[in-house]
């Protein structure tokens, strides 16, 4: 029992850094339509970025907002120059540019700042809770609950940023109906800036959590693929779906994996958020949180 | 059934059935009629037409049809109209082809003057016009119809499928095999073998009557002229009961063997003459006229590399493309390289878009046509030519010869035609084309051909010294100025009208000083022209008094003037002033004939204000004219109109002579 | 064929038909008949349910309620191939044409069940499925020729006017040479002339082909016009039922519907 | 321009369902099979052969299996690369455990084999679309290719799962040199996309665009979903397998399961949305690109540094070669976002209406 | 347009580029800077590129000067072969060729046999290869996997005082999901069958950045060892794992794979103390002095950083760079030295390779690898490994002599396997008392 609970808690707390990817996706896809395959690269080039400043001297205070600043950047060149051009075009197309981007975007981070694996600090010690671990024997990783932390604090504030300020109402509208957005006088290229720009601050703070936890390198960009399944489960409109579903698919895997997986010769976690996904559509195509697919004729 | 073809026959293809047989046991494999329906081009051969023929005319014969009796036949180009004439001739009737897309009233006339008693017609449109009609003409007793489409709720027992007739034919030539045999062996060639009426710019239509004979002959030097034979391909798609159509898809058809295709439908023709592309083409020059301006308006929209490559191997075509076709020395090699390279790349793809790509032969008659026009076509490579007739005289006067192209007369007389001027200027013709007769009209047919058997075209013309004949205006439009000299207003009219931007013009000269003229812009070209040069303007009215269209149109006048000065007879009819008119001549308010003829006399009255400016030298003259529209409503347009003073140039014969 | 239409016995009715979508009522006790070769039309004002009846006729909605009886077989709903394969065609209130393909081929869909052909015969393309595309090929053809869109033919339908992917629509239907039609607002958003020719299809159909006709359709002009019964709905429920003429003289539907036209 | 259809009129249903009903692309076709069948083998270096021809018809041969799903039936996919390894290995194990099996035998088989297999995953579909369906694909890449390590059988028992394929055998033929592999390729590629073409203008085809198109007017004049969706499947997945199968046999010769990766996969999808989603030509003009542009590049940036001195340090050489890459699928969506053949398309209405614009 | 025609000019450029002969020795070097696995490949060709530098610079192999062409591949199988078609045949033609990638190396495993080209799978690749008789083109000089994994035994058997004191002990075998991983299966169980201990094999799928629920296994079962079989990202989260579940990295014992700065740097204070096997002596060597002094003083480096010269993968790439050079030379001893090689002659060299304790210290890299003594049954040559271990800066070596596990029990696995690899392929072996 204390295993299992270990094993849960470990795979909750492995969830949520699968929703800080998959917020990013959700954000693009939520305000535009667009399945933004370049997210992992994106988490990729901005913890590069940031790590590539840090070592050049820059303090991780300076380092990190001046990544911001280059993510804007970034957002403000991928509206102008790849999106604008493909308004309105079939969502496969957009999703089809973002895989040119990506390899773009790849490019870029290496040409800039090597192809070398890189160590990133951030002052969190990656050690299980002495105290957990000596009253209860369960190993819960301190820098675990910090990135928990973090991930609930990001979702909190794009909550409020949504609901609260006139941009992220805004970005909603969009979301809703690009017609009625536009013709209540939101110009569409501005939330897409700002949309890909939010998506890049998701990015980064994402690239930092696990390249602290595992280097920062190229294999950043896998992360993406952790995030799918999250993504299928909560819904690809849903904020909060994307941490239920980082919740649920962290814990089950590792449920599996741990309890199932030594039956079938193991390494069941690549695919078996997947399935388990995908039995959840079966029952709910439209996702966890998702908005319910009407079919009219 | 060769057998008994054959027996019939002999040797004598003196009348269509006869030819039709001939055909039918020579190559009766070979195709003989194409349409395009349900999406592809079906194909009867030889021996199909003829079988479908022998039944039709058995099935007509088994409801009465008589020797003698006429048989009128309307509808778009189907191909079982055209075998209806054959089937009526084989009967020793006549077919009596009607305009399709006349109304029921002026549909009457014929039906009635023409003793009309079988229709064979198209569809459910033409079964209600004739319905519509059918209390003025008692005599009609039978309405046969080939579409059977929403025919179903007409119970009248005089209106039946003309499958019915054909099948019931078919049983009929079964059970007296011999009958038509018989039919067709007692038809002479000097039987009528059809009336087509014709329009006519005063009075009623006149049936113009032609035999086999005359027919026959006029198609057989037509297609000895120009070598026509089994394997080439035409486009029907002029209306069936126009000279030029029956001429060239019926008469020359049945003389050569050679396939008609009928079209889809009336807006399908461009498509389907560009999937034909056929061998042999005719087409009066209003439709030649009209694809060029297509062309260079499409034209107008490629791109600028696209543009200029175009223009400027026309440019080369213009220079050397007409003299390549009809293979004149004297063309720099150079400009040869040029012309093959500009086959490459625009000639023969504009022949291919065009639907001309394999045409051997094309003609144009029935107007004058524009020396640049007919230049244009035949600079890119095909091979157009004019010929010269009328309805009585089965559109076979004169012939322009391959490699002898004038491209302002219409050529030499054909073979077996004698041609004379008269006196006044006339056109007078002699030979085995000409109408027997006016159907009914013995005053007419007397006052149309004289006692030596000269027929009386009506026009004006002279022969150049090569021998060419030239027409230059109706006779009867031919005046004399002030001076005493030479004045052809529509030979005017025409040389303005052959610019793209001009429409109609209208000129007044007989008994005056000076030539001034009336123009019409023409507002497809004209608009473009001014979109290109971002000129705004907001309907035709407005468009017609700027003054930069003034000034295009000022030049175009002093182009043509500057024509006129080289002629000797004509140097006189420059034009000195001119005014656009406000709005544009129209057939509903009676300014053209349907033909869209000017009614030179009616503009005179209805404008005789315009004209008194013209004259009096004012500058500027305001005019308020009542216009009728589409739907039927009238309105009031009303404008200033500005007169434009025209260059004129001294006459350049003596130089010449010089 | 000869003299035109009878009209027959009952063909198809319902029976206190409800259907409802998460606790809204779409239909409630509707029952209505249709008899064979006759036009019969279903009216009334927006959201009153007439889609969802022509759904439920064939098979893509379920009523919760009710029986339907087709052929003189009673049941509780149909299902779309069952229709389909019973001759049942359609067409849509928003043009519900394959985008992607061209005129002939969204008619030859309409083929589909005529077709014997399989996927493996369709590969090879030789020998039965050859002859057989061609000779629905032919069928196509005359529908085409009906409806006169041969100008069209290949013509991608996305590229359409709005009209003429209408007639699309209708021939996609004819080409399952149906026996009964259901025509789901058939001339909505056409002018005059085209509403004319679509007049002339329709009666066409039922008078050429003795199809039924189930229409749905806003112009009272025309519904007055060419149908031989009607049906009035509103909020779901039947308020009138006759012949054009009981119809029109019926105090509810004057007060819910035609009162506001006329 | 070089189009002269003025008089190639159809007087037959058959004429005009032909697959080339212009003639001059019946000459265009003829050539480019007669370069492929002939020039090609005669003068081409077996460096094309192995490194170019090969691997572009075989991913030739995937795309179009991915584009009958994604492209004709609207069902987009992400596990192509599973499909074309259950291909490989199936062939590679019946190939190796019964005797005297006949080459061409065994790639229908393992077709037939990837097919079921496509047939299982492609249930989901009836009740997913779209994006959750690409997500959801991603399943079969998964776990396909974990079974495909974890069970040895499949592989032999070969300690590191990697199974090596026998040679090419046909009528004691054995096809060892890169040209007769090419030729042996080229014809299976050929037929099979002559094949597809078929299905896809016939009522097959018509039943997967419309399923497409508007799934649920498909289903009410009576075609099936569920069965035209799992054929779609079916079809697909069978193409991928034979694709795998020469993959392994033509092409690399020795594979193991990571071989067929989610990279592979979606090399394959950018392959049909550039070449052009629900085009048989498009599924070889992406194919070209995508295999061939990262050499053209590699080629030209080696040209750039030797040839014309311009030093770059030789890991941003790289970098930038993706750079360039990623910009010009970026560039070509932009300009035609509905791929090479729909460009193709265009420039061939232009060529036929030569020298109009339209 | 413009960029159309460059490539079609490039491309016949390419097409022509075979026909050049050369006086100089080829190398093509299809490798990988991009990507997940770009540390490797930018350290480990950056390594041999420098070698063969250096022996340019002093002269060359008697005289003939060393050419290399590089073509990337992203470590994709069939970019790979492309580059090694495209290569191959190009300045007279290759003369070998290491394309350190398991992946391409399988792809162009059938063509170095057809082609004549030997390849070097330096410390990948089948283990099975070694068998010269079956694969006669193929190296996996030094160590391959199997030997390697029977090192790791060893070593552990010799910490424990025996390898009979590792019975009864529980090993819990970390790998990497994929046929790398599965690689040192037969040879772990066997010596688990051998030796008595239990071996718990812990699958990690690709990429292998979330291990979460493998070290809870680990915690769960408290393994007495742990050997990590990993590659790229997959270490450092291993490591960092380990970490956050307490496991001791003492404990942790990694493949060379898994033993570079990259692995353990990102991992930072979770990686001190950790272990792993490495076939190079980390430490500095006259070699490397003459490196940083001959190639780097004067700007012809191939490493973008310096502090990298001697780093893991770069030394094993100068390792690999030194045993081409003396195969090329051993070659020209038998066929005429100054001479240029062909691919068949430099394959005679690698397979008669002698590359004893003097000739490393002549080098001036005595220690830095094991002497290397190839024939043509062992294409391995020596199948000694060292282990060493990461305090927190750099790499130390922890055994003082060359760790070799059973030879005799691997060889006898490695011929089975080439046998039934022989029968498979229908390849007859050779017949190595035949070979001069």
């Amino acid at each position: 029992m204390q295993f299992f609970l270990e094993v849960l808690l470990g795979g909750l707390l492995s969830g949520i850094m699968y929703s800080l990817v998959a917020l990013g996706f959700v954000l693009i896809y939520k305000a535009s339509g667009v399945f933004n395959f370049a997210q992992g690269a994106m988490v990729f080039f901005a913890a590069l970025t940031a790590v590539g400043l840090h070592d050049m001297g820059l303090s991780l205070w300076l380092a990190v907002p001046l990544t911001m600043a280059i993510m804007i950047v970034l957002a403000v060149a991928i509206e102008k120059i790849v999106l604008r051009p493909l308004v309105n075009q079939a969502e496969i197309t957009l999703f089809m540019v973002t895989i040119g981007l990506t390899f773009f975007i790849e490019g870029l981070a290496q040409a800039i700042w090597g192809a070398s694996v890189r160590k990133l600090e951030l002052g969190i010690e990656d050690v299980p809770l002495e105290f957990l671990l000596d009253n209860a024997g369960i190993a819960i990783s301190q820098f675990d609950l910090v990135a928990a932390g973090i991930a609930f604090v990001l979702v909190a504030a794009l909550a409020i940023f949504f609901s609260k300020t006139k941009v992220g109402r805004a970005l909603r509208a969009v979301a809703d109906d690009h017609q009625a957005a536009l013709s209540i006088g939101i110009p569409l290229q501005q939330i897409w800036v700002i949309v890909w720009g939010v998506a890049g601050f998701v990015a980064l703070v994402a690239g930092l959590l696990w390249g602290a936890r595992n280097g920062v390198q190229f294999a950043l960009t896998f992360v993406a693929l952790k995030a799918l399944p999250v993504l299928i489960l909560g819904g690809f409109t849903s904020v909060p779906g994307a941490i239920v579903g980082g919740l649920i698919i962290g814990a089950s895997e590792k449920l599996a994996e741990v309890f199932l997986g030594p039956y079938v010769g193991g390494g069941i976690e690549g695919w078996f958020p997947y399935v388990l996904a995908l039995l959840f559509l079966l029952v709910r195509p439209e996702g966890l949180f998702g908005e319910k697919i009407i079919r009219r004729i | 059934m060769p057998a008994t073809a054959a027996q019939v026959l002999g040797d004598r293809l003196d009348t269509f059935p006869r030819l039709l047989m001939r055909h039918a046991s020579a190559r009766g494999g070979q195709v003989a009629t194409r349409e395009k329906d349900l999406g592809i081009w079906q194909a009867w051969t030889w021996s199909e037409v003829a079988a479908e023929t022998r039944a039709m005319a058995c099935g007509l014969s088994a409801l009465g049809f008589k020797r003698g009796d006429n048989l009128a036949i309307v509808g778009d180009n189907r191909p079982r109209l055209y075998w209806a004439m054959c089937a009526a001739q084989m009967l020793g009737g006549v077919p009596v082809p009607m305009y399709q897309d006349a109304v029921a009233q002026e549909m009457s006339f014929v039906l009635e003057n023409a003793e009309i008693r079988f229709a064979i017609v198209e569809d459910q449109e033409q079964v209600d016009k004739l319905l519509e009609v059918k209390e003025a003409c008692p005599a009609l007793a039978h309405i046969l119809y080939d579409d059977p489409r929403g025919m179903r709720h007409y119970n009248q027992t005089f209106i039946q499928g003309l499958d019915e007739v054909v099948e019931m034919g078919r049983i009929h030539d079964k059970s007296h095999p011999d009958f038509l045999d018989g039919e067709i062996a007692l038809g002479r060639p000097e039987d009528i073998a059809v009336m087509l009426y014709t329009s006519g710019t005063t009075g009623k239509p006149k049936g113009v009557c032609q035999t086999h004979a005359s027919f026959i002959t006029a198609a057989r030097s037509g297609v000895d002229f120009d070598s026509l034979g089994p394997d080439d391909d035409i486009l029907s798609y002029l209306p069936m009961a126009w000279v030029g159509d029956h001429l060239f898809s019926y008469a020359q058809a049945m003389v050569a063997g050679f396939t008609i295709n009928c079209p889809e439908s009336g807006e399908t023709v461009m498509t389907d003459l560009r999937e034909i592309g056929p061998t042999y083409y005719f087409a009066p020059p209003r439709v030649f006229e009209n694809l060029l301006t297509t062309v260079m308006i499409r034209m107008e929209d490629a791109s600028a590399l696209k543009r200029r490559m175009f223009h400027y191997f026309m440019a080369v075509a213009r220079r050397c493309g007409a003299e390549i076709l009809d293979g004149k020395p004297g063309v720099a090699a150079l400009d040869r390289q040029l012309y093959a390279l500009g086959n490459v790349l625009v000639y023969g793809p504009l022949r291919n878009v065009l639907g001309m790509s394999r045409i051997r032969v094309a003609y144009t008659a029935g107007a004058a046509i524009g020396p640049d026009l007919f230049r244009f076509y035949r600079s890119i490579g095909i091979n157009l030519k004019q010929l010269y007739g009328s309805t009585e005289t089965c559109a076979a006067v004169c012939l322009q010869p391959d490699g002898e192209i004038k491209f302002d007369s219409v050529g030499k007389p054909a073979p077996g035609v004698e041609v004379k001027i008269a006196d006044n200027g006339e056109v007078l013709v002699r030979g085995e084309m000409l109408l027997k007769e006016y159907y009914k009209r013995p005053d007419d047919t007397a006052e149309a051909i004289d006692r030596e058997g000269f027929f009386h075209t009506g026009d004006a013309g002279f022969f150049d010294e090569d021998g060419h004949l030239k027409i230059i205006d109706r006779a009867k439009d031919v005046g004399k100025m002030a001076n005493g000299s030479l004045f052809a207003p529509n030979y005017i009219e025409n040389k303005l009208k052959f610019v793209s931007y001009i429409k109609e013009a209208v000129v007044f000269g007989h008994g005056l000083e000076k030539v001034c003229a009336f123009i019409n812009i023409d507002m497809g070209a004209v608009g473009n022209w001014a979109e290109r040069r971002n000129i705004a303007y907001s309907g035709y009215t407005d468009l017609a008094q700027k003054n930069e269209v003034y000034d295009l149109i000022r030049e175009c006048v002093e182009n043509s003037n500057a024509e006129l000065s080289h002629d000797p007879m004509l140097s006189d009819s420059q034009v000195h002033r001119f005014l656009v008119l406000h709005k544009e001549l129209d057939p509903d308010d009676d300014e053209l004939t349907r033909t869209r003829k000017v009614r030179r006399g009616f503009v005179a009255d209805k404008y005789r204000v315009l004209i008194d400016s013209l004259y009096s030298g004012k500058q500027s003259q305001f005019i308020e004219t009542q216009v009728r529209f589409e739907d039927g409503r009238t309105g009031m347009v009303s404008a200033d109109l500005r007169i434009m003073e025209a260059k004129t140039y001294p006459p350049q014969s003596a130089k010449k002579a010089a | 064929m000869d003299t035109g239409r009878k009209i027959g016995d009952v063909i198809l009715s319902f029976e206190n038909i409800s259907l409802s979508f998460g606790g809204v009522k779409a239909l409630t006790n509707i029952g209505f008949d249709v008899r064979e070769h006759e036009i019969r039309a279903i009216i009334g004002p927006n959201g009153a349910g007439k889609s969802s009846m022509l759904n439920v006729i064939n098979g893509v909605y379920h009523p919760q309620e009710g029986e339907i009886i087709f052929h003189g077989k009673h049941r509780r709903d149909m299902n779309t191939y069952e229709s389909a394969k019973s001759g049942i065609a359609r067409t849509f209130q928003n043009i519900a044409l394959f985008k992607g393909m061209s005129v002939l081929d969204n008619i030859m869909t309409g083929r589909n069940l005529k077709m014997k052909s399989n996927f493996l015969l369709d590969a090879i393309y030789w020998g039965p499925a050859r002859r057989e595309e061609i000779e629905h090929r032919k069928k196509v053809e005359e529908i085409i020729d009906f409806l006169e869109i041969q100008h069209i033919r290949k013509t991608p339908v996305g590229r359409l006017a709005y009209g003429l992917q209408k007639r699309v629509e209708l021939g996609r239907a004819l080409a399952a040479e149906p026996s009964i039609l259901l025509l789901d607002e058939p001339m909505a958003g056409m002018n005059v002339e085209e509403k004319q020719d679509m007049c002339r299809f329709i009666l066409d159909v039922n008078d050429q082909l003795g199809t039924t006709i189930v229409l749905i359709e806003h112009d009272m002009g025309v519904v007055m016009d060419i149908s031989d019964r009607v049906v009035v709905l509103d909020y779901g429920k039947k308020i009138g039922d006759g012949t054009p003429d009981e119809v029109r003289t019926n105090r509810d539907v004057i007060n819910a519907y035609l009162g506001v036209a006329h | 321009m070089f189009y002269r259809e003025a008089g190639q009129f159809k007087a037959t249903y058959a004429e005009d369902s032909q697959i080339f009903p212009i003639r001059q692309d019946r000459i265009g076709m003829a050539i480019i099979l007669l370069v492929a069948f002939v020039a090609v083998p005669l003068f081409a270096s077996p460096y094309y052969f192995s490194a170019i021809l090969i691997p572009f018809l075989i991913f030739a041969l995937a795309t179009l299996g991915l584009n009958i799903l994604t492209g004709y039936a609207g069902q987009l996919s992400l596990g192509t690369a599973a499909f074309m390894a259950v291909g490989a290995f199936a062939s590679y194990n019946f190939m190796l455990r019964i005797d005297g099996m006949p080459i061409l035998i065994a790639f229908m088989l393992s077709g037939l084999c990837a097919a079921a297999v496509g047939i299982v995953f492609g249930l989901p579909s009836l009740r997913i679309r779209g994006f959750y369906l690409a997500a959801s694909t991603l399943a079969t890449q998964f776990f396909i290719v974990w079974c495909l390590t974890k069970i040895g059988w499949f592989t032999n028992y070969s300690s590191s799962g990697v199974i090596t394929a026998q040679q090419i055998e046909i009528l004691g033929y054995a096809f060892d040199t890169p040209m007769s592999k090419y030729l042996f390729v080229l014809i299976v590629v050929s037929v099979m996309a002559l094949l597809a073409k078929n299905m896809v203008r016939s009522n097959t085809g018509r039943s997967w665009m419309a399923i497409r198109d508007m799934d649920m007017a498909a289903e009410v004049i009576g075609f099936r979903p569920m069965r035209t969706k799992l054929l779609a499947f079916a079809v697909s997945s069978f193409y991928c397998g034979v694709a795998g199968a020469l993959y392994a046999y033509a092409y690399l010769g020795t594979v193991e399961p990571e071989g067929f990766s989610i990279e592979m996969s979606f090399r394959i999808l950018f392959m049909v949305i550039i070449g052009g989603i629900g085009s048989v030509l498009g599924s070889f003009l992406g194919s070209a690109f995508i295999v061939l542009l990262p050499t053209a590049l590699n080629v030209m940036f080696h040209f750039l540094e030797k040839d014309l001195g311009l030093e770059l340090p030789s890991g941003i050489s790289s970098s930038v070669e993706l750079m360039v890459f990623g910009a010009l699928i970026i560039f070509f969506l932009i300009v035609e976002p509905h791929g090479l053949a729909r460009l193709w398309q265009i420039g061939k209405e232009k060529l036929r209406l030569w020298p109009f614009p339209h | 347009m413009n960029i159309a025609k460059k490539i079609l000019l490039t491309l016949a450029l390419m097409a022509s580029g075979g026909a050049v002969v050369a006086a100089e020795q080829y190398i093509p070097a299809i490798d990988y800077r991009v990507g997940p696995y770009a540390a490797g490949g930018s350290g480990f060709f950056g390594g041999a590129i420098d070698y063969m530098t250096l022996v340019n610079i002093n002269g060359g192999i008697n005289g003939v000067k060393l050419i290399w062409e590089e073509c990337e591949t992203e470590y994709n199988a069939s970019r790979g072969v492309e580059c090694y078609e495209r290569l191959k045949s190009k300045n007279g033609g290759a003369s070998m060729v290491e394309p350190l990638s398991t992946g391409i190396a399988y792809g162009i495993l059938d063509r170095v046999a057809q082609d004549k080209i030997p390849m070097t799978t330096l410390g990948y690749g089948r283990s099975d290869a070694a068998d010269g008789r079956v694969f006669p083109y193929v190296f996996p000089l030094i160590t391959s996997y199997w030997n390697q994994a029977a090192g790791m035994i060893k070593y552990l058997g010799d910490k424990e005082g025996g390898l009979d004191k590792l019975k009864g002990k529980k090993i819990a075998f970390l790998y990497h999901d994929s046929a790398f991983g599965k690689e040192p299966f037969p040879v772990l169980e066997a010596y688990a069958k051998q030796v008595g201990f239990e071996l718990l094999k812990l699958a990690v799928p690709h990429p292998g950045n979330e291990q979460q629920s493998q070290w809870l296994q680990i915690r769960q079962a408290k393994p007495d060892y742990v050997i990590l079989w990993g590659w790229g990202v997959m270490n450092p989260t291993a490591l960092k794992t380990a970490q956050r579940n307490g496991y001791p990295r003492e404990k942790i014992l990694g493949v060379w794979w898994s033993g570079s700065e990259e692995d353990v740097v990102p991992a930072g204070d979770a990686a001190k103390g950790y272990t792993s096997m490495t076939f190079n002596t980390p430490g500095n060597y006259p070699l490397l002095d003459e490196l940083k002094k001959k190639v780097y003083a004067a700007g012809k480096g191939n490493l973008e950083d310096k502090s990298r010269i001697g780093s893991t993968y770069h030394m094993r790439g100068v390792t690999a760079g030194i045993l081409w050079v003396e195969a090329i030379r051993k070659a020209q001893e038998k066929f005429g030295k100054g001479k240029v090689m062909t691919g068949e002659q430099v394959r005679w060299g690698f397979e008669n390779l002698n590359v004893d304790e003097a000739k490393l210290k002549a080098l001036g890299a005595l220690g830095m690898l094991p002497p290397v003594k190839t024939t043509c049954l062992d294409h391995e040559g020596s199948g000694a490994v060292k282990v060493q271990r990461w305090d927190g800066a750099a790499w130390k070596s922890i055994t003082p002599n060359w760790v070799v596990g059973d030879r005799a029990m691997i060889r006898k696995m490695m011929e089975e396997s080439a046998g039934k690899y022989a029968v498979e392929k229908k390849i007859t072996p050779r017949d190595c008392s035949k070979e001069g």
